[in-house]
């Protein structure tokens, strides 16, 4: 796990993106964002509401200009202005599911057309029994029967209906999807279906996730590693075990107390731990992007640094 | 409940139903489904709404009629000058009696048949420019609400055509080409569909960044496609609706033009035409029956358009579907 | 002396209308619409003017006559007659300078005088100064001798010049006024002079116009009617009728449609009487220069059209009363003309014109005889069998914009082609719009047969002369085959060039132009088909009351008439028209 | 808790809907007591008509839904009788009050904030213009709510989704209700938000003696604010006990598999436990117990019979056969004895 | 928010500018005999072509784009040729505006009053007595043309009543029916659109809450419902308002009042320019102030709105 070595599938780098056109109103919703995902990990982006991780996912899949910054994917810039060839390439090659299984179908078209969507789109088939045959195989993959092929989205339950998004990237043969909170609109139940689909796809097509999340009882499950961002910028970044055992930020261990635990007891005795943003004293000390302890990244001054170090002595 | 209870309400119960059922997985999902068709499910929908079903028949029927009336037996042409056999000269304003259904009107032409014929016209009119108006108007309005980079200049020549008078396209057309149901229609094309692309334009530029479309995107869909495949089926329902009054609108438009005296040639029957000549009539008890009937037929139709469009919307909404 | 038709005197003088033509315009020295017409007659009067009889009567001139060459007229004018202004203040006197400064005003083209090529055809110079060839003013022929006397200098002798001077462009106007007003002249009613019967009190266009008698006028003694309110509405034809049964108006035309709902109602049919026919002259012409598309062959149609019994044929086959009953079904005769030049227009010594020679024989006998027809059908048939085709594509356009029109082209389709058969002749009805209906159809020749119609310009039969000439666009009639003569010009046009020439004797003129009209009846160049107006109507005036002449603007007088207590009624009309003719006859024998 | 008074008795509820001339029944004859004070929680998956049952202690159904039969009793009335707006008025805030799911849309978005919170002061605690004001800035800022001078004048887009909750709770405080329905208060919250909505909830509940019924599927804040769990399942309550009973001695199968499906439970790389299989649809009539095509444990008895309540203890019972005492013992999945082995080594800890 | 008017006015000129041209450019294609109406067969070719010299229709046509433009930028709207000519149009129109303006004021005012109180009570009895009635009335309206029914109204309700038939500035009672007649269509339309919008927002949470809350239905109607609903209506009274100067054209013609209704019209088929010319500035002028004024009116109704913001990414 610790090897150097390994592959690097995405490499983003000083990521900023901004909104709105106006000077008065422009504000970056992701600022200055580093990380990098290794081929066939799971990596998880946590943070609370509007801290910018949908923002993140859709600038790497291109949906969202990128104002400064790089994305590389398999060694390649993939985003300002690409070629039409890489731009094929790269819509092929990374996927994105989306939070809401309800609103990211198209309820008026059949299963059949959304799965195949993709297929249409690059023509990697010769005829169209191939077309079928890959669809079918794409929603037996995910656990459907190849007879709701013929039916319309609003006959699903929200797992299916995902189990139909995944679905439809499947087709794609993507090394890199992005999953944007796939999970959260479900209830418990179907949340596991989802979250079993997902490894075990992993494990049989060697995918590769960019999973973002806020439940981070379910990123802890899934995520080999996780960086934590607040208002656009990452605060921390570790191996996910490492990261629950050792929050360093302030932000960090504040996220990681408020997890609700499905245990009585123990929930009616948990502890919340706040985090004011105003605790930073950044004004002379500007923060810097340190690995603190082995593939664990932290945000902090130095005078934050410090003592970030002597917690981590302290374990 | 107590146990006590319980045990008594089942006794009678065979005991070995208390073993273990099979599982199926794959009957677990299935569980709770019927098998489904949009088309007929929408169609199933529209026919359980008794009044839309029965103006539905009565609207076919209309139209067979329509187009069948002039080979029925006995019908009489509806240009033709009928000639009152004792006085030799034309019929003229004869009541309505076995012989002339509907009575004659003042130049003694049957108008039973007018009204046929002219229903016949004006219904060819509404369709025509119905379908023409859904056909250029989806297509600009779509890509008008969906393409941004067109957005500003659509919007700017769709501000200057709207504002320039119709009457003086209308003028010039009919001086051009002379009055006929072709100018007619063309004319009402002309500037029919700035309208429904306007419609079209702001029903898009509600759905068009829903989540389901960003994911066409991702899937590398191009514009065409989201725009025929995600994007115009959820305007289906609203688009019919549209389109139906598009009908009774073309005709009534008619009537108005016919009123500023851009119509039709009065000798070609059309429900504009009828109703603009019965109206001089309204104060004339005994002539009133040339202007009630064929207003009679333009209220039939509009009605039948109007309901029939709002039923048939909500029948599209697969949501509407159980 | 009078039919008594005229109520007692406690009715009151107020007559009240409903009107649909908005005027434009007040100038009358410009205007050429009618209705504007109307008005200004009642506002401002003539030189002459003529009785109900039709008899040329003194107005603003007392006196008048002409120089031995026929060139000159010198006129005395009335003293005291007063310009007004809208609420009845004293302007100024009439003087004969008035006039010339009318004239120059409508012979500046900068003013776009519609009438002014009246006056430009009869006086000396004057067109060639509205063409701005000449500048000098004092060489045109209208000269003010002195306060009271105005000469006319004519181009040539104008037999008719006398009835000329009762249109507008021999209106006079006061100069001091005209270049204050300047462009605001006739704008509204504020901004003309008054010297007639009445002023305009109120003028709210699209509203109401309220006409008060002139306490002023020189001739107030006849001026019964005390005011007068016209009220605007767009939908008077269909609302007029209501208005007058609700008594809310005083005179409302009766569409032909509801004619049949009138004549069944008692009540309701003693309301209503017919209306005079007017000088308007309807027929239908045959087209001697076809340039209509190839689709309806016009090569095929300059065949035919060339061969007199086709013509004849056809002549004899249209049918009009049937086409009359689409306007006037109750009494379709009352209309129809077998002249071109209208019954009552002129007379030669109380005999009318339409009466003379051989004009007669057409005038006392109905074209349509569906016998001759059939007959001429076969001789064209044989005469042109292998020459022309088959059956003859006969291009009919008729005005969409009128609705009349168009029933009567179906009638007239339907009609002809039962009597001489599909086989013979195939009536091709061509929708036109109003907009530039003339221009695209009649001048550009694009028609076969064609509905058309004149109005006289003045009170002499050659005016109806005029559209047949060769630099008119009516049917090029002069391009006929087989009239040819020495001189290079049709037998028609050396007729009525020979007519012309007669300026001097009256009854040699009436006569060569009555033999040239029945030449060209004879000749099927055109099939004579109805005189304007007609009609029914509901009116508390009475018709026999108002002046008479079929030219110029003094029938519009409401001066001499009154309101009744009710609307004359059709038995007491016929009864007032045969007493009204014979007292004419003899008005105009006095007349001589 | 068992002790304490009832507030509220459902008894054989059974809830209707008429959907395109067809009806679908929502709630099967559910039964609850909700005691005076406690705070109840309701789980259960989607579409399990957890808030279609809440909703008709307020009348609040939709239009097209009614209470086909079964009763309410609260305060010696029947709720279920009421059928004019007269009747609900009085019950309606005064005594039951709700917060609803969604802050995004729950709010009036074209008043301010104070005045929609002001509607509910005036309305319930009888307080005029400038009192009432003070009283709302008072309950804004007992609600969390910084600068709530400030606060007041301002639209609901102003606020982020947790102000905006806080500014529903604090609608729903306003009335001063027996009785305060949550129906999924947090779960558009983001954690550290929902940590800090439920624990001013809690604050809330205890500060007015609230009696407070929680809906929503996330065991984890059933866990934290929950007395008494009752487990929802195709519009009956197929389990209720004690928070811990539930917990920690689960008897139904659904409640079962609810609890194995926590990602507490995943051990990295092998898969959840999870439900297969969808709900039932509501406008067929269900025979026997309505888990049963999704149970792997199912007896044939399931799909003959709806099973009774088995009373597993005072406080304790389930409708399940396999509490019958013919049914073969059946022990609870492997996971759920590994929960339990977690919540015993917590508690060791 | 200046800035963003100025901006968007700015915008609106140069659309002004070009709606003006291309018009002035279609009447130039009208045929020259229009100009003459009937008289044009009296008149001698040379007579014709001095008139049309003095029209200034014998300029070239870039010329007469130039003058038109300067004398508008003079603030002049001309004179009418054919209409009333040498009449500056202002002073017609000023005779003309008040008319519609009172009518149209007074039937926006009575449709928007009818057709809310309408609207809301088909959307409170939703599928009931009331909401099928006032369906048939929409119905009926869209479907029997105006050019009958109001005929029908002013002939038969005047008969009754024993009213005057036609307007009467001096006659109060006179002006009641056509007021009422022209306010008819919008009735139909205000409350076939305040039910609609009724009806969605009727189903938003927001009621539920406020109904949670305990406050009557009544209430919920007149403190929430009402206002939300009527904000997307709002967006369009400014350009009914502003519209009513140009008329009802049936109205006017039928009951003689001297309005505008139909001025356009009738001017195009007489073709008379520059009266064409100044109505088609108004109208746009109109048009294009009314959807302006109707964003801001949105933007002052509801808070969300910020005219300055525009639509995010790709
Ligand atoms: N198209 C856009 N235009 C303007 N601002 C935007 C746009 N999209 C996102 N933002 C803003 O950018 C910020 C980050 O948004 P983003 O959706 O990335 O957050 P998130 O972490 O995914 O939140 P959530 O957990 O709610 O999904 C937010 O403040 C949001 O309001
Ligand atoms: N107005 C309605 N018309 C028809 N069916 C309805 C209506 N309201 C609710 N239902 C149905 O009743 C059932 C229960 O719905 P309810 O909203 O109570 O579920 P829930 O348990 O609250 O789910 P969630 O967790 O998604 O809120 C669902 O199947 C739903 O479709
Ligand atoms: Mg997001
Ligand atoms: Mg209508």
């Amino acid at each position: 796990m610790h090897d150097g070595q390994r592959e690097i599938l995405l490499d983003v780098r000083n990521l900023r993106v901004e909104f709105g056109k106006s000077k008065k109103n422009r504000f970056a919703a992701v600022d200055n964002v580093s990380f990098h995902i290794y081929k066939g990990e799971t990596f998880g982006l946590v943070g609370e509401s509007g801290s910018g991780k949908t923002t993140i996912g859709r600038a790497i899949v291109r949906l969202n200009e990128t104002t400064a910054g790089e994305v590389i994917f398999k060694g390649k810039k993939i985003n300002g202005d690409i070629g039409k060839e890489l731009d094929k390439e790269v819509t092929r090659k990374i996927q994105m599911i989306f939070q809401d299984p309800m609103a990211s179908l198209n309820e008026r078209a059949k299963v059949d057309y959304i799965v195949s969507e993709g297929l249409y789109n690059i023509k990697n088939y010769k005829s169209e029994e191939e077309r079928k045959a890959k669809v079918e195989k794409a929603l037996m993959d995910v656990g459907l029967l190849p007879e709701f092929l013929s039916r319309f989205p609003h006959e699903f339950s929200g797992g299916q209906r995902q189990r139909i998004g995944i679905a439809r990237t499947l087709v794609m043969e993507p090394e890199l999807i992005i999953a944007d909170e796939p999970i959260s609109a479900l209830d418990v139940s179907i949340r596991a279906q989802v979250l079993n689909l997902l490894s075990e796809l992993q494990k049989s097509k060697g995918l590769t996730y960019l999973f973002i999340a806020h439940d981070l009882s379910v990123v802890r499950f899934i995520t080999d590693r996780l960086a934590v961002i607040h208002k656009g910028k990452i605060v921390e970044l570790a191996e996910t075990e490492k990261l629950f055992k050792n929050p360093l930020h302030p932000y960090t261990r504040s996220l990681l107390s408020a997890i609700p635990l499905p245990d009585p007891k123990r929930e009616k005795e948990k502890v919340l731990e706040i985090y004011d943003p105003g605790c930073h004293d950044y004004k002379d000390d500007p923060p810097e992007w340190i690995q603190i302890e082995p593939e664990h990244f932290v945000l902090g001054n130095h005078k934050e640094l410090e003592q970030y170090r002597a917690r981590l002595c302290q374990r | 409940m107590s146990n006590a209870k319980v045990n008594k309400l089942s006794d009678g119960l065979n005991e070995n139903l208390f073993e273990f059922a099979e599982f199926d997985d794959k009957e677990a999902q299935r569980a709770g489904y019927s098998n489904y068709s949009y088309w007929r499910s929408t169609w199933q929908v529209f026919i359980r709404n008794k009044v839309a079903l029965f103006l539905l028949v009565l609207m076919t029927v209309l139209i067979l009629f329509t187009i069948i009336q002039p080979y029925l037996p006995d019908q009489k042409l509806p240009t033709k000058i009928y000639i009152d056999s004792k006085t030799n000269m034309q019929l003229r304003n004869h009541p309505p009696d076995s012989e002339f259904w509907f009575g004659t009107n003042s130049i003694g032409q049957d108008l039973w048949s007018r009204i046929w014929s002219g229903t016949r016209t004006s219904l060819l009119i509404g369709i025509a420019v119905g379908i023409w108006e859904a056909i250029a108007g989806i297509m600009i309005g779509a890509l008008w609400g969906y393409v941004r980079v067109l957005d500003r200049p659509i919007t700017e020549i769709y501000n200057v055509l709207d504002n320039i008078p119709v009457t003086i396209i209308l003028i010039l057309m009919t001086y051009i080409m002379r009055p006929s149901l072709s100018t007619m229609i063309i004319a009402m094309c002309m500037t029919g569909w700035l309208g429904m692309a306007r419609f079209v334009r702001n029903l898009i530029v509600i759905i068009r960044d829903r989540e389901y479309n960003l994911a066409s995107k991702c899937l590398g869909t191009p514009t065409g496609r989201i725009i025929t495949k995600n994007l115009l089926p959820y305007l289906v329902s609203v688009i019919m609706l549209r389109m139906a009054l598009a009908i009774p609108a073309a005709i009534g438009y008619e009537v108005f033009l016919t009123y500023i005296g851009l119509g039709l040639p009065v000798s070609i029957p059309s429900l504009g035409n009828l109703i603009n000549e019965g109206r001089a009539l309204m104060m004339v008890k005994s002539l009133r029956y040339q202007l009630i009937f064929p207003a009679i037929v333009l209220s039939m139709v509009t009605i039948s358009f109007y309901v029939m469009g709002n039923v048939f919307a909500d029948a599209a909404d697969p949501r509407n579907h159980v | 002396k009078q039919p008594t038709t005229a109520g007692p005197a406690e009715v009151p003088q107020e007559y009240r209308t409903v009107y649909s033509g908005e005027i434009t315009t007040l100038n009358y020295l410009t205007t050429a619409s009618t209705n504007e017409f109307a008005l200004a007659a009642n506002f401002v009067d003539s030189l002459i003017d003529y009785d109900r009889y039709g008899v040329a009567q003194p107005c603003l001139a007392t006196e008048w006559k002409l120089s031995d060459d026929g060139l000159v007229w010198t006129l005395k004018l009335r003293e005291g007659v007063k310009w007004v202004t809208h609420e009845g203040k004293e302007y100024a006197e009439l003087t004969a300078q008035d006039f010339v400064d009318a004239m120059k005003y409508v012979l500046d083209s900068k003013n776009e005088s519609q009438t002014a090529n009246i006056a430009y055809s009869v006086i000396k110079n004057a067109e060639k100064f509205y063409n701005a060839e000449i500048t000098d003013f004092e060489q045109v022929g209208i000269k003010a001798k002195d306060k009271y006397t105005l000469e006319y200098t004519l181009e040539k002798p104008t037999p008719y010049f006398l009835s000329m001077l009762t249109y507008v462009c021999f209106f006079p106007v006061n100069g001091k006024f005209l270049s204050e007003a300047g462009d605001k002249f006739g704008t509204d009613n504020a901004n003309i002079l008054y010297n007639g019967a009445y002023m305009m009190e109120t003028y709210e266009p699209q509203t109401r116009r309220v006409l008060a008698a002139n306490e002023n006028y020189w001739d107030k003694e006849n001026i019964y009617i005390k005011k007068i309110t016209q009220t605007y509405n767009k939908e008077a034809a269909t609302l007029a009728p209501e208005l007058v049964l609700r008594g809310e108006i005083d005179y409302a035309e009766l569409p032909s449609s509801i004619i049949d709902e009138w004549m069944k109602d008692e009540t309701k049919k003693d309301k209503l009487r017919p209306q005079r026919t007017t000088f308007y002259t309807y027929f239908y012409c045959f087209n001697f220069d076809p340039k209509f598309p190839a689709e309806f062959e016009p090569d095929n149609w300059k065949t035919v059209v060339n061969n007199l019994n086709f013509r004849k044929s056809l002549f004899h086959a249209l049918d009009r009363k049937a086409a009359m009953l689409t306007s006037e079904p109750y009494d379709p005769e009352k209309r129809i003309l077998n002249t071109i030049t209208p019954k009552n227009f002129v007379d030669l010594d109380g005999k009318d014109y339409t009466q003379i020679g051989k004009l007669a024989d057409f005038t006392n006998t109905d074209s349509f005889n569906s016998k001759l027809a059939l007959e001429f059908k076969e001789k064209v048939l044989t005469e042109l069998k292998g020459k022309a085709k088959f059956p003859v594509k006969v291009l009919m356009p008729y005005n969409t914009g009128m609705t009349e029109w168009t029933n009567r082209a179906q009638v007239i389709e339907q009609q002809m082609e039962n009597l001489l058969g599909t086989d013979y002749i195939d009536i091709i009805l061509d929708p036109k719009p109003p907009t530039g209906f003339l221009k695209d159809v009649r001048r550009a020749g694009n028609y076969a047969f064609l509905e058309c119609n004149w109005g006289p310009d003045y009170a002499d039969p050659e005016t109806y002369t005029d559209p047949f000439t060769p630099d008119n666009n009516y049917n090029w009639p002069h391009l006929a085959e087989g009239y040819k003569e020495a001189n290079g010009k049709n037998t028609y046009e050396n007729m009525v060039n020979a007519a012309k020439a007669e300026v001097l004797d009256m009854a040699k003129r009436y006569t060569l132009f009555a033999e040239a009209e029945a030449f060209f009846i004879d000749q099927a160049f055109v099939i004579p088909y109805a005189a304007g107006g007609g009609g029914y109507l509901a009116s508390k005036l009475n018709p026999f009351e108002s002046q008479y002449s079929p030219f110029g603007l003094s029938s519009e007088r409401y001066k001499g008439q009154k309101v009744m207590e009710k609307p004359m009624n059709s038995e007491q009309y016929t009864e007032g028209l045969a007493i009204w003719e014979k007292e004419r006859a003899e008005a105009l024998k006095a007349a001589k | 808790m068992i002790d304490s008074k009832i507030i509220l008795s459902v008894s054989d509820l059974v809830v209707k809907f008429k959907l395109r001339g067809r009806v679908l029944t929502a709630i099967r004859e559910a039964s609850l007591d909700l005691y005076e004070g406690e705070s109840l929680a309701i789980v259960g998956e989607s579409g399990s008509g957890k808030s279609v049952f809440t909703k008709t202690f307020m009348g609040l159904l939709d239009g097209n839904g009614w209470v086909a039969s079964g009763s309410i009793l609260y305060n010696g009335e029947n709720l279920a009788r009421f059928k004019t707006e007269d009747d609900w008025i009085k019950i309606r805030g005064k005594n039951i009050a709700m917060v609803f799911q969604d802050p995004m849309t729950s709010l009036n978005p074209l008043k301010t904030i104070g005045k929609q919170v002001q509607e509910a002061v005036e309305l319930h605690q009888g307080l005029k213009k400038e009192e009432a004001k003070k009283a709302v800035i008072e309950i804004l800022n007992d609600v969390g709510i910084s600068e709530p001078e400030r606060r007041y004048k301002q639209y609901p887009h102003e606020f982020s989704g947790g102000m905006r909750q806080r500014v529903v709770i604090a609608i729903a405080v306003a009335c001063r209700p027996r009785i305060l329905i949550c129906d999924e208060p947090t779960t558009a919250l983001d954690v550290t938000i929902q940590a800090q909505i439920l624990n001013l909830l809690k604050r809330l509940k205890k500060k007015y003696n609230l009696t407070t019924i929680y809906i929503t599927h996330d065991l984890g804040v059933v866990a934290n604010v929950a007395d008494r769990i009752a487990v929802m399942y195709a519009g009956d309550i197929v389990e209720i006990g004690n928070c811990e009973e539930v917990f920690y001695n689960a008897q139904h199968p659904y409640t079962w598999a609810l609890l194995s499906s926590l990602p507490q439970l995943g051990v990295k790389g092998k898969p959840l436990h999870s439900i297969k299989g969808t709900p039932p649809n509501l406008f067929y009539d269900i025979k026997g117990d309505a888990f049963a095509p999704r149970n792997p444990r199912a007896l044939k008895m399931d799909f003959v019979e709806k099973p009774p309540y088995f009373t597993v203890s005072p406080t304790h019972k389930a409708k399940t056969w396999l509490l019958d005492p013919r049914a073969p013992k059946v022990e609870p999945p492997e996971s759920i004895a590994i929960l339990r082995k977690q919540w015993r080594l917590s508690k060791d800890a | 928010m200046l800035r963003y008017s100025l901006k968007r006015l700015a915008q609106s000129l140069a659309t002004l500018l070009i709606i003006l041209t291309i018009v002035f450019l279609l009447m130039r294609l009208m045929p020259e005999e229009g100009y003459f109406g009937q008289a044009y067969e009296k008149l001698d070719p040379a007579q014709r072509e001095a008139i049309l010299t003095s029209m200034g229709l014998r300029d070239p046509i870039p010329i007469q784009l130039k003058n038109f433009y300067a004398s508008l930028l003079k603030g002049d709207l001309g004179k009418s040729m054919i209409y009333r000519p040498k009449v500056s149009i202002a002073e017609i129109l000023k005779v003309k505006v008040p008319y519609s303006l009172y009518f149209g004021l007074t039937a926006v005012a009575i449709s928007l009053v009818a057709g809310i109180s309408l609207g809301i009570i088909m959307a409170r009895s939703k599928a009931k007595i009331w909401d099928k009635l006032g369906t048939g009335y929409i119905v009926f309206i869209n479907a029997v043309p105006a050019a009958v029914y109001y005929l029908f109204l002013q002939l038969y309700v005047t008969d009754i009543l024993k009213l005057p038939i036609l307007f009467k500035p001096d006659q109060p009672v006179s002006w009641i029916l056509p007021a009422i007649s022209m306010s008819l269509g919008g009735t139909a339309s205000y409350a076939m659109w305040m039910r609609r919008y009724m009806v969605d927002e009727l189903n938003k949470d927001y009621v539920k809450l406020a109904r949670a809350k305990g406050l009557r239905n009544k209430t919920i109607m007149v403190k929430h419902v009402f206002r939300n609903a009527f904000v997307p209506m709002a967006q369009y009274l400014p350009s009914t308002l502003l519209y009513t100067i140009s008329g009802s054209i049936y109205i006017e013609s039928l009951y003689s009042i001297p309005g505008m209704g139909g001025l356009l019209v009738d001017v195009i088929q007489r073709q008379d320019n520059t009266v064409v010319q100044a109505l088609v500035l108004i109208y746009s002028s109109i048009g294009i102030i009314g959807l302006f004024l109707g964003d801001i009116l949105m933007a002052i109704f509801d808070p969300r709105i910020n005219l300055q913001k525009k639509g995010g990414a790709r």
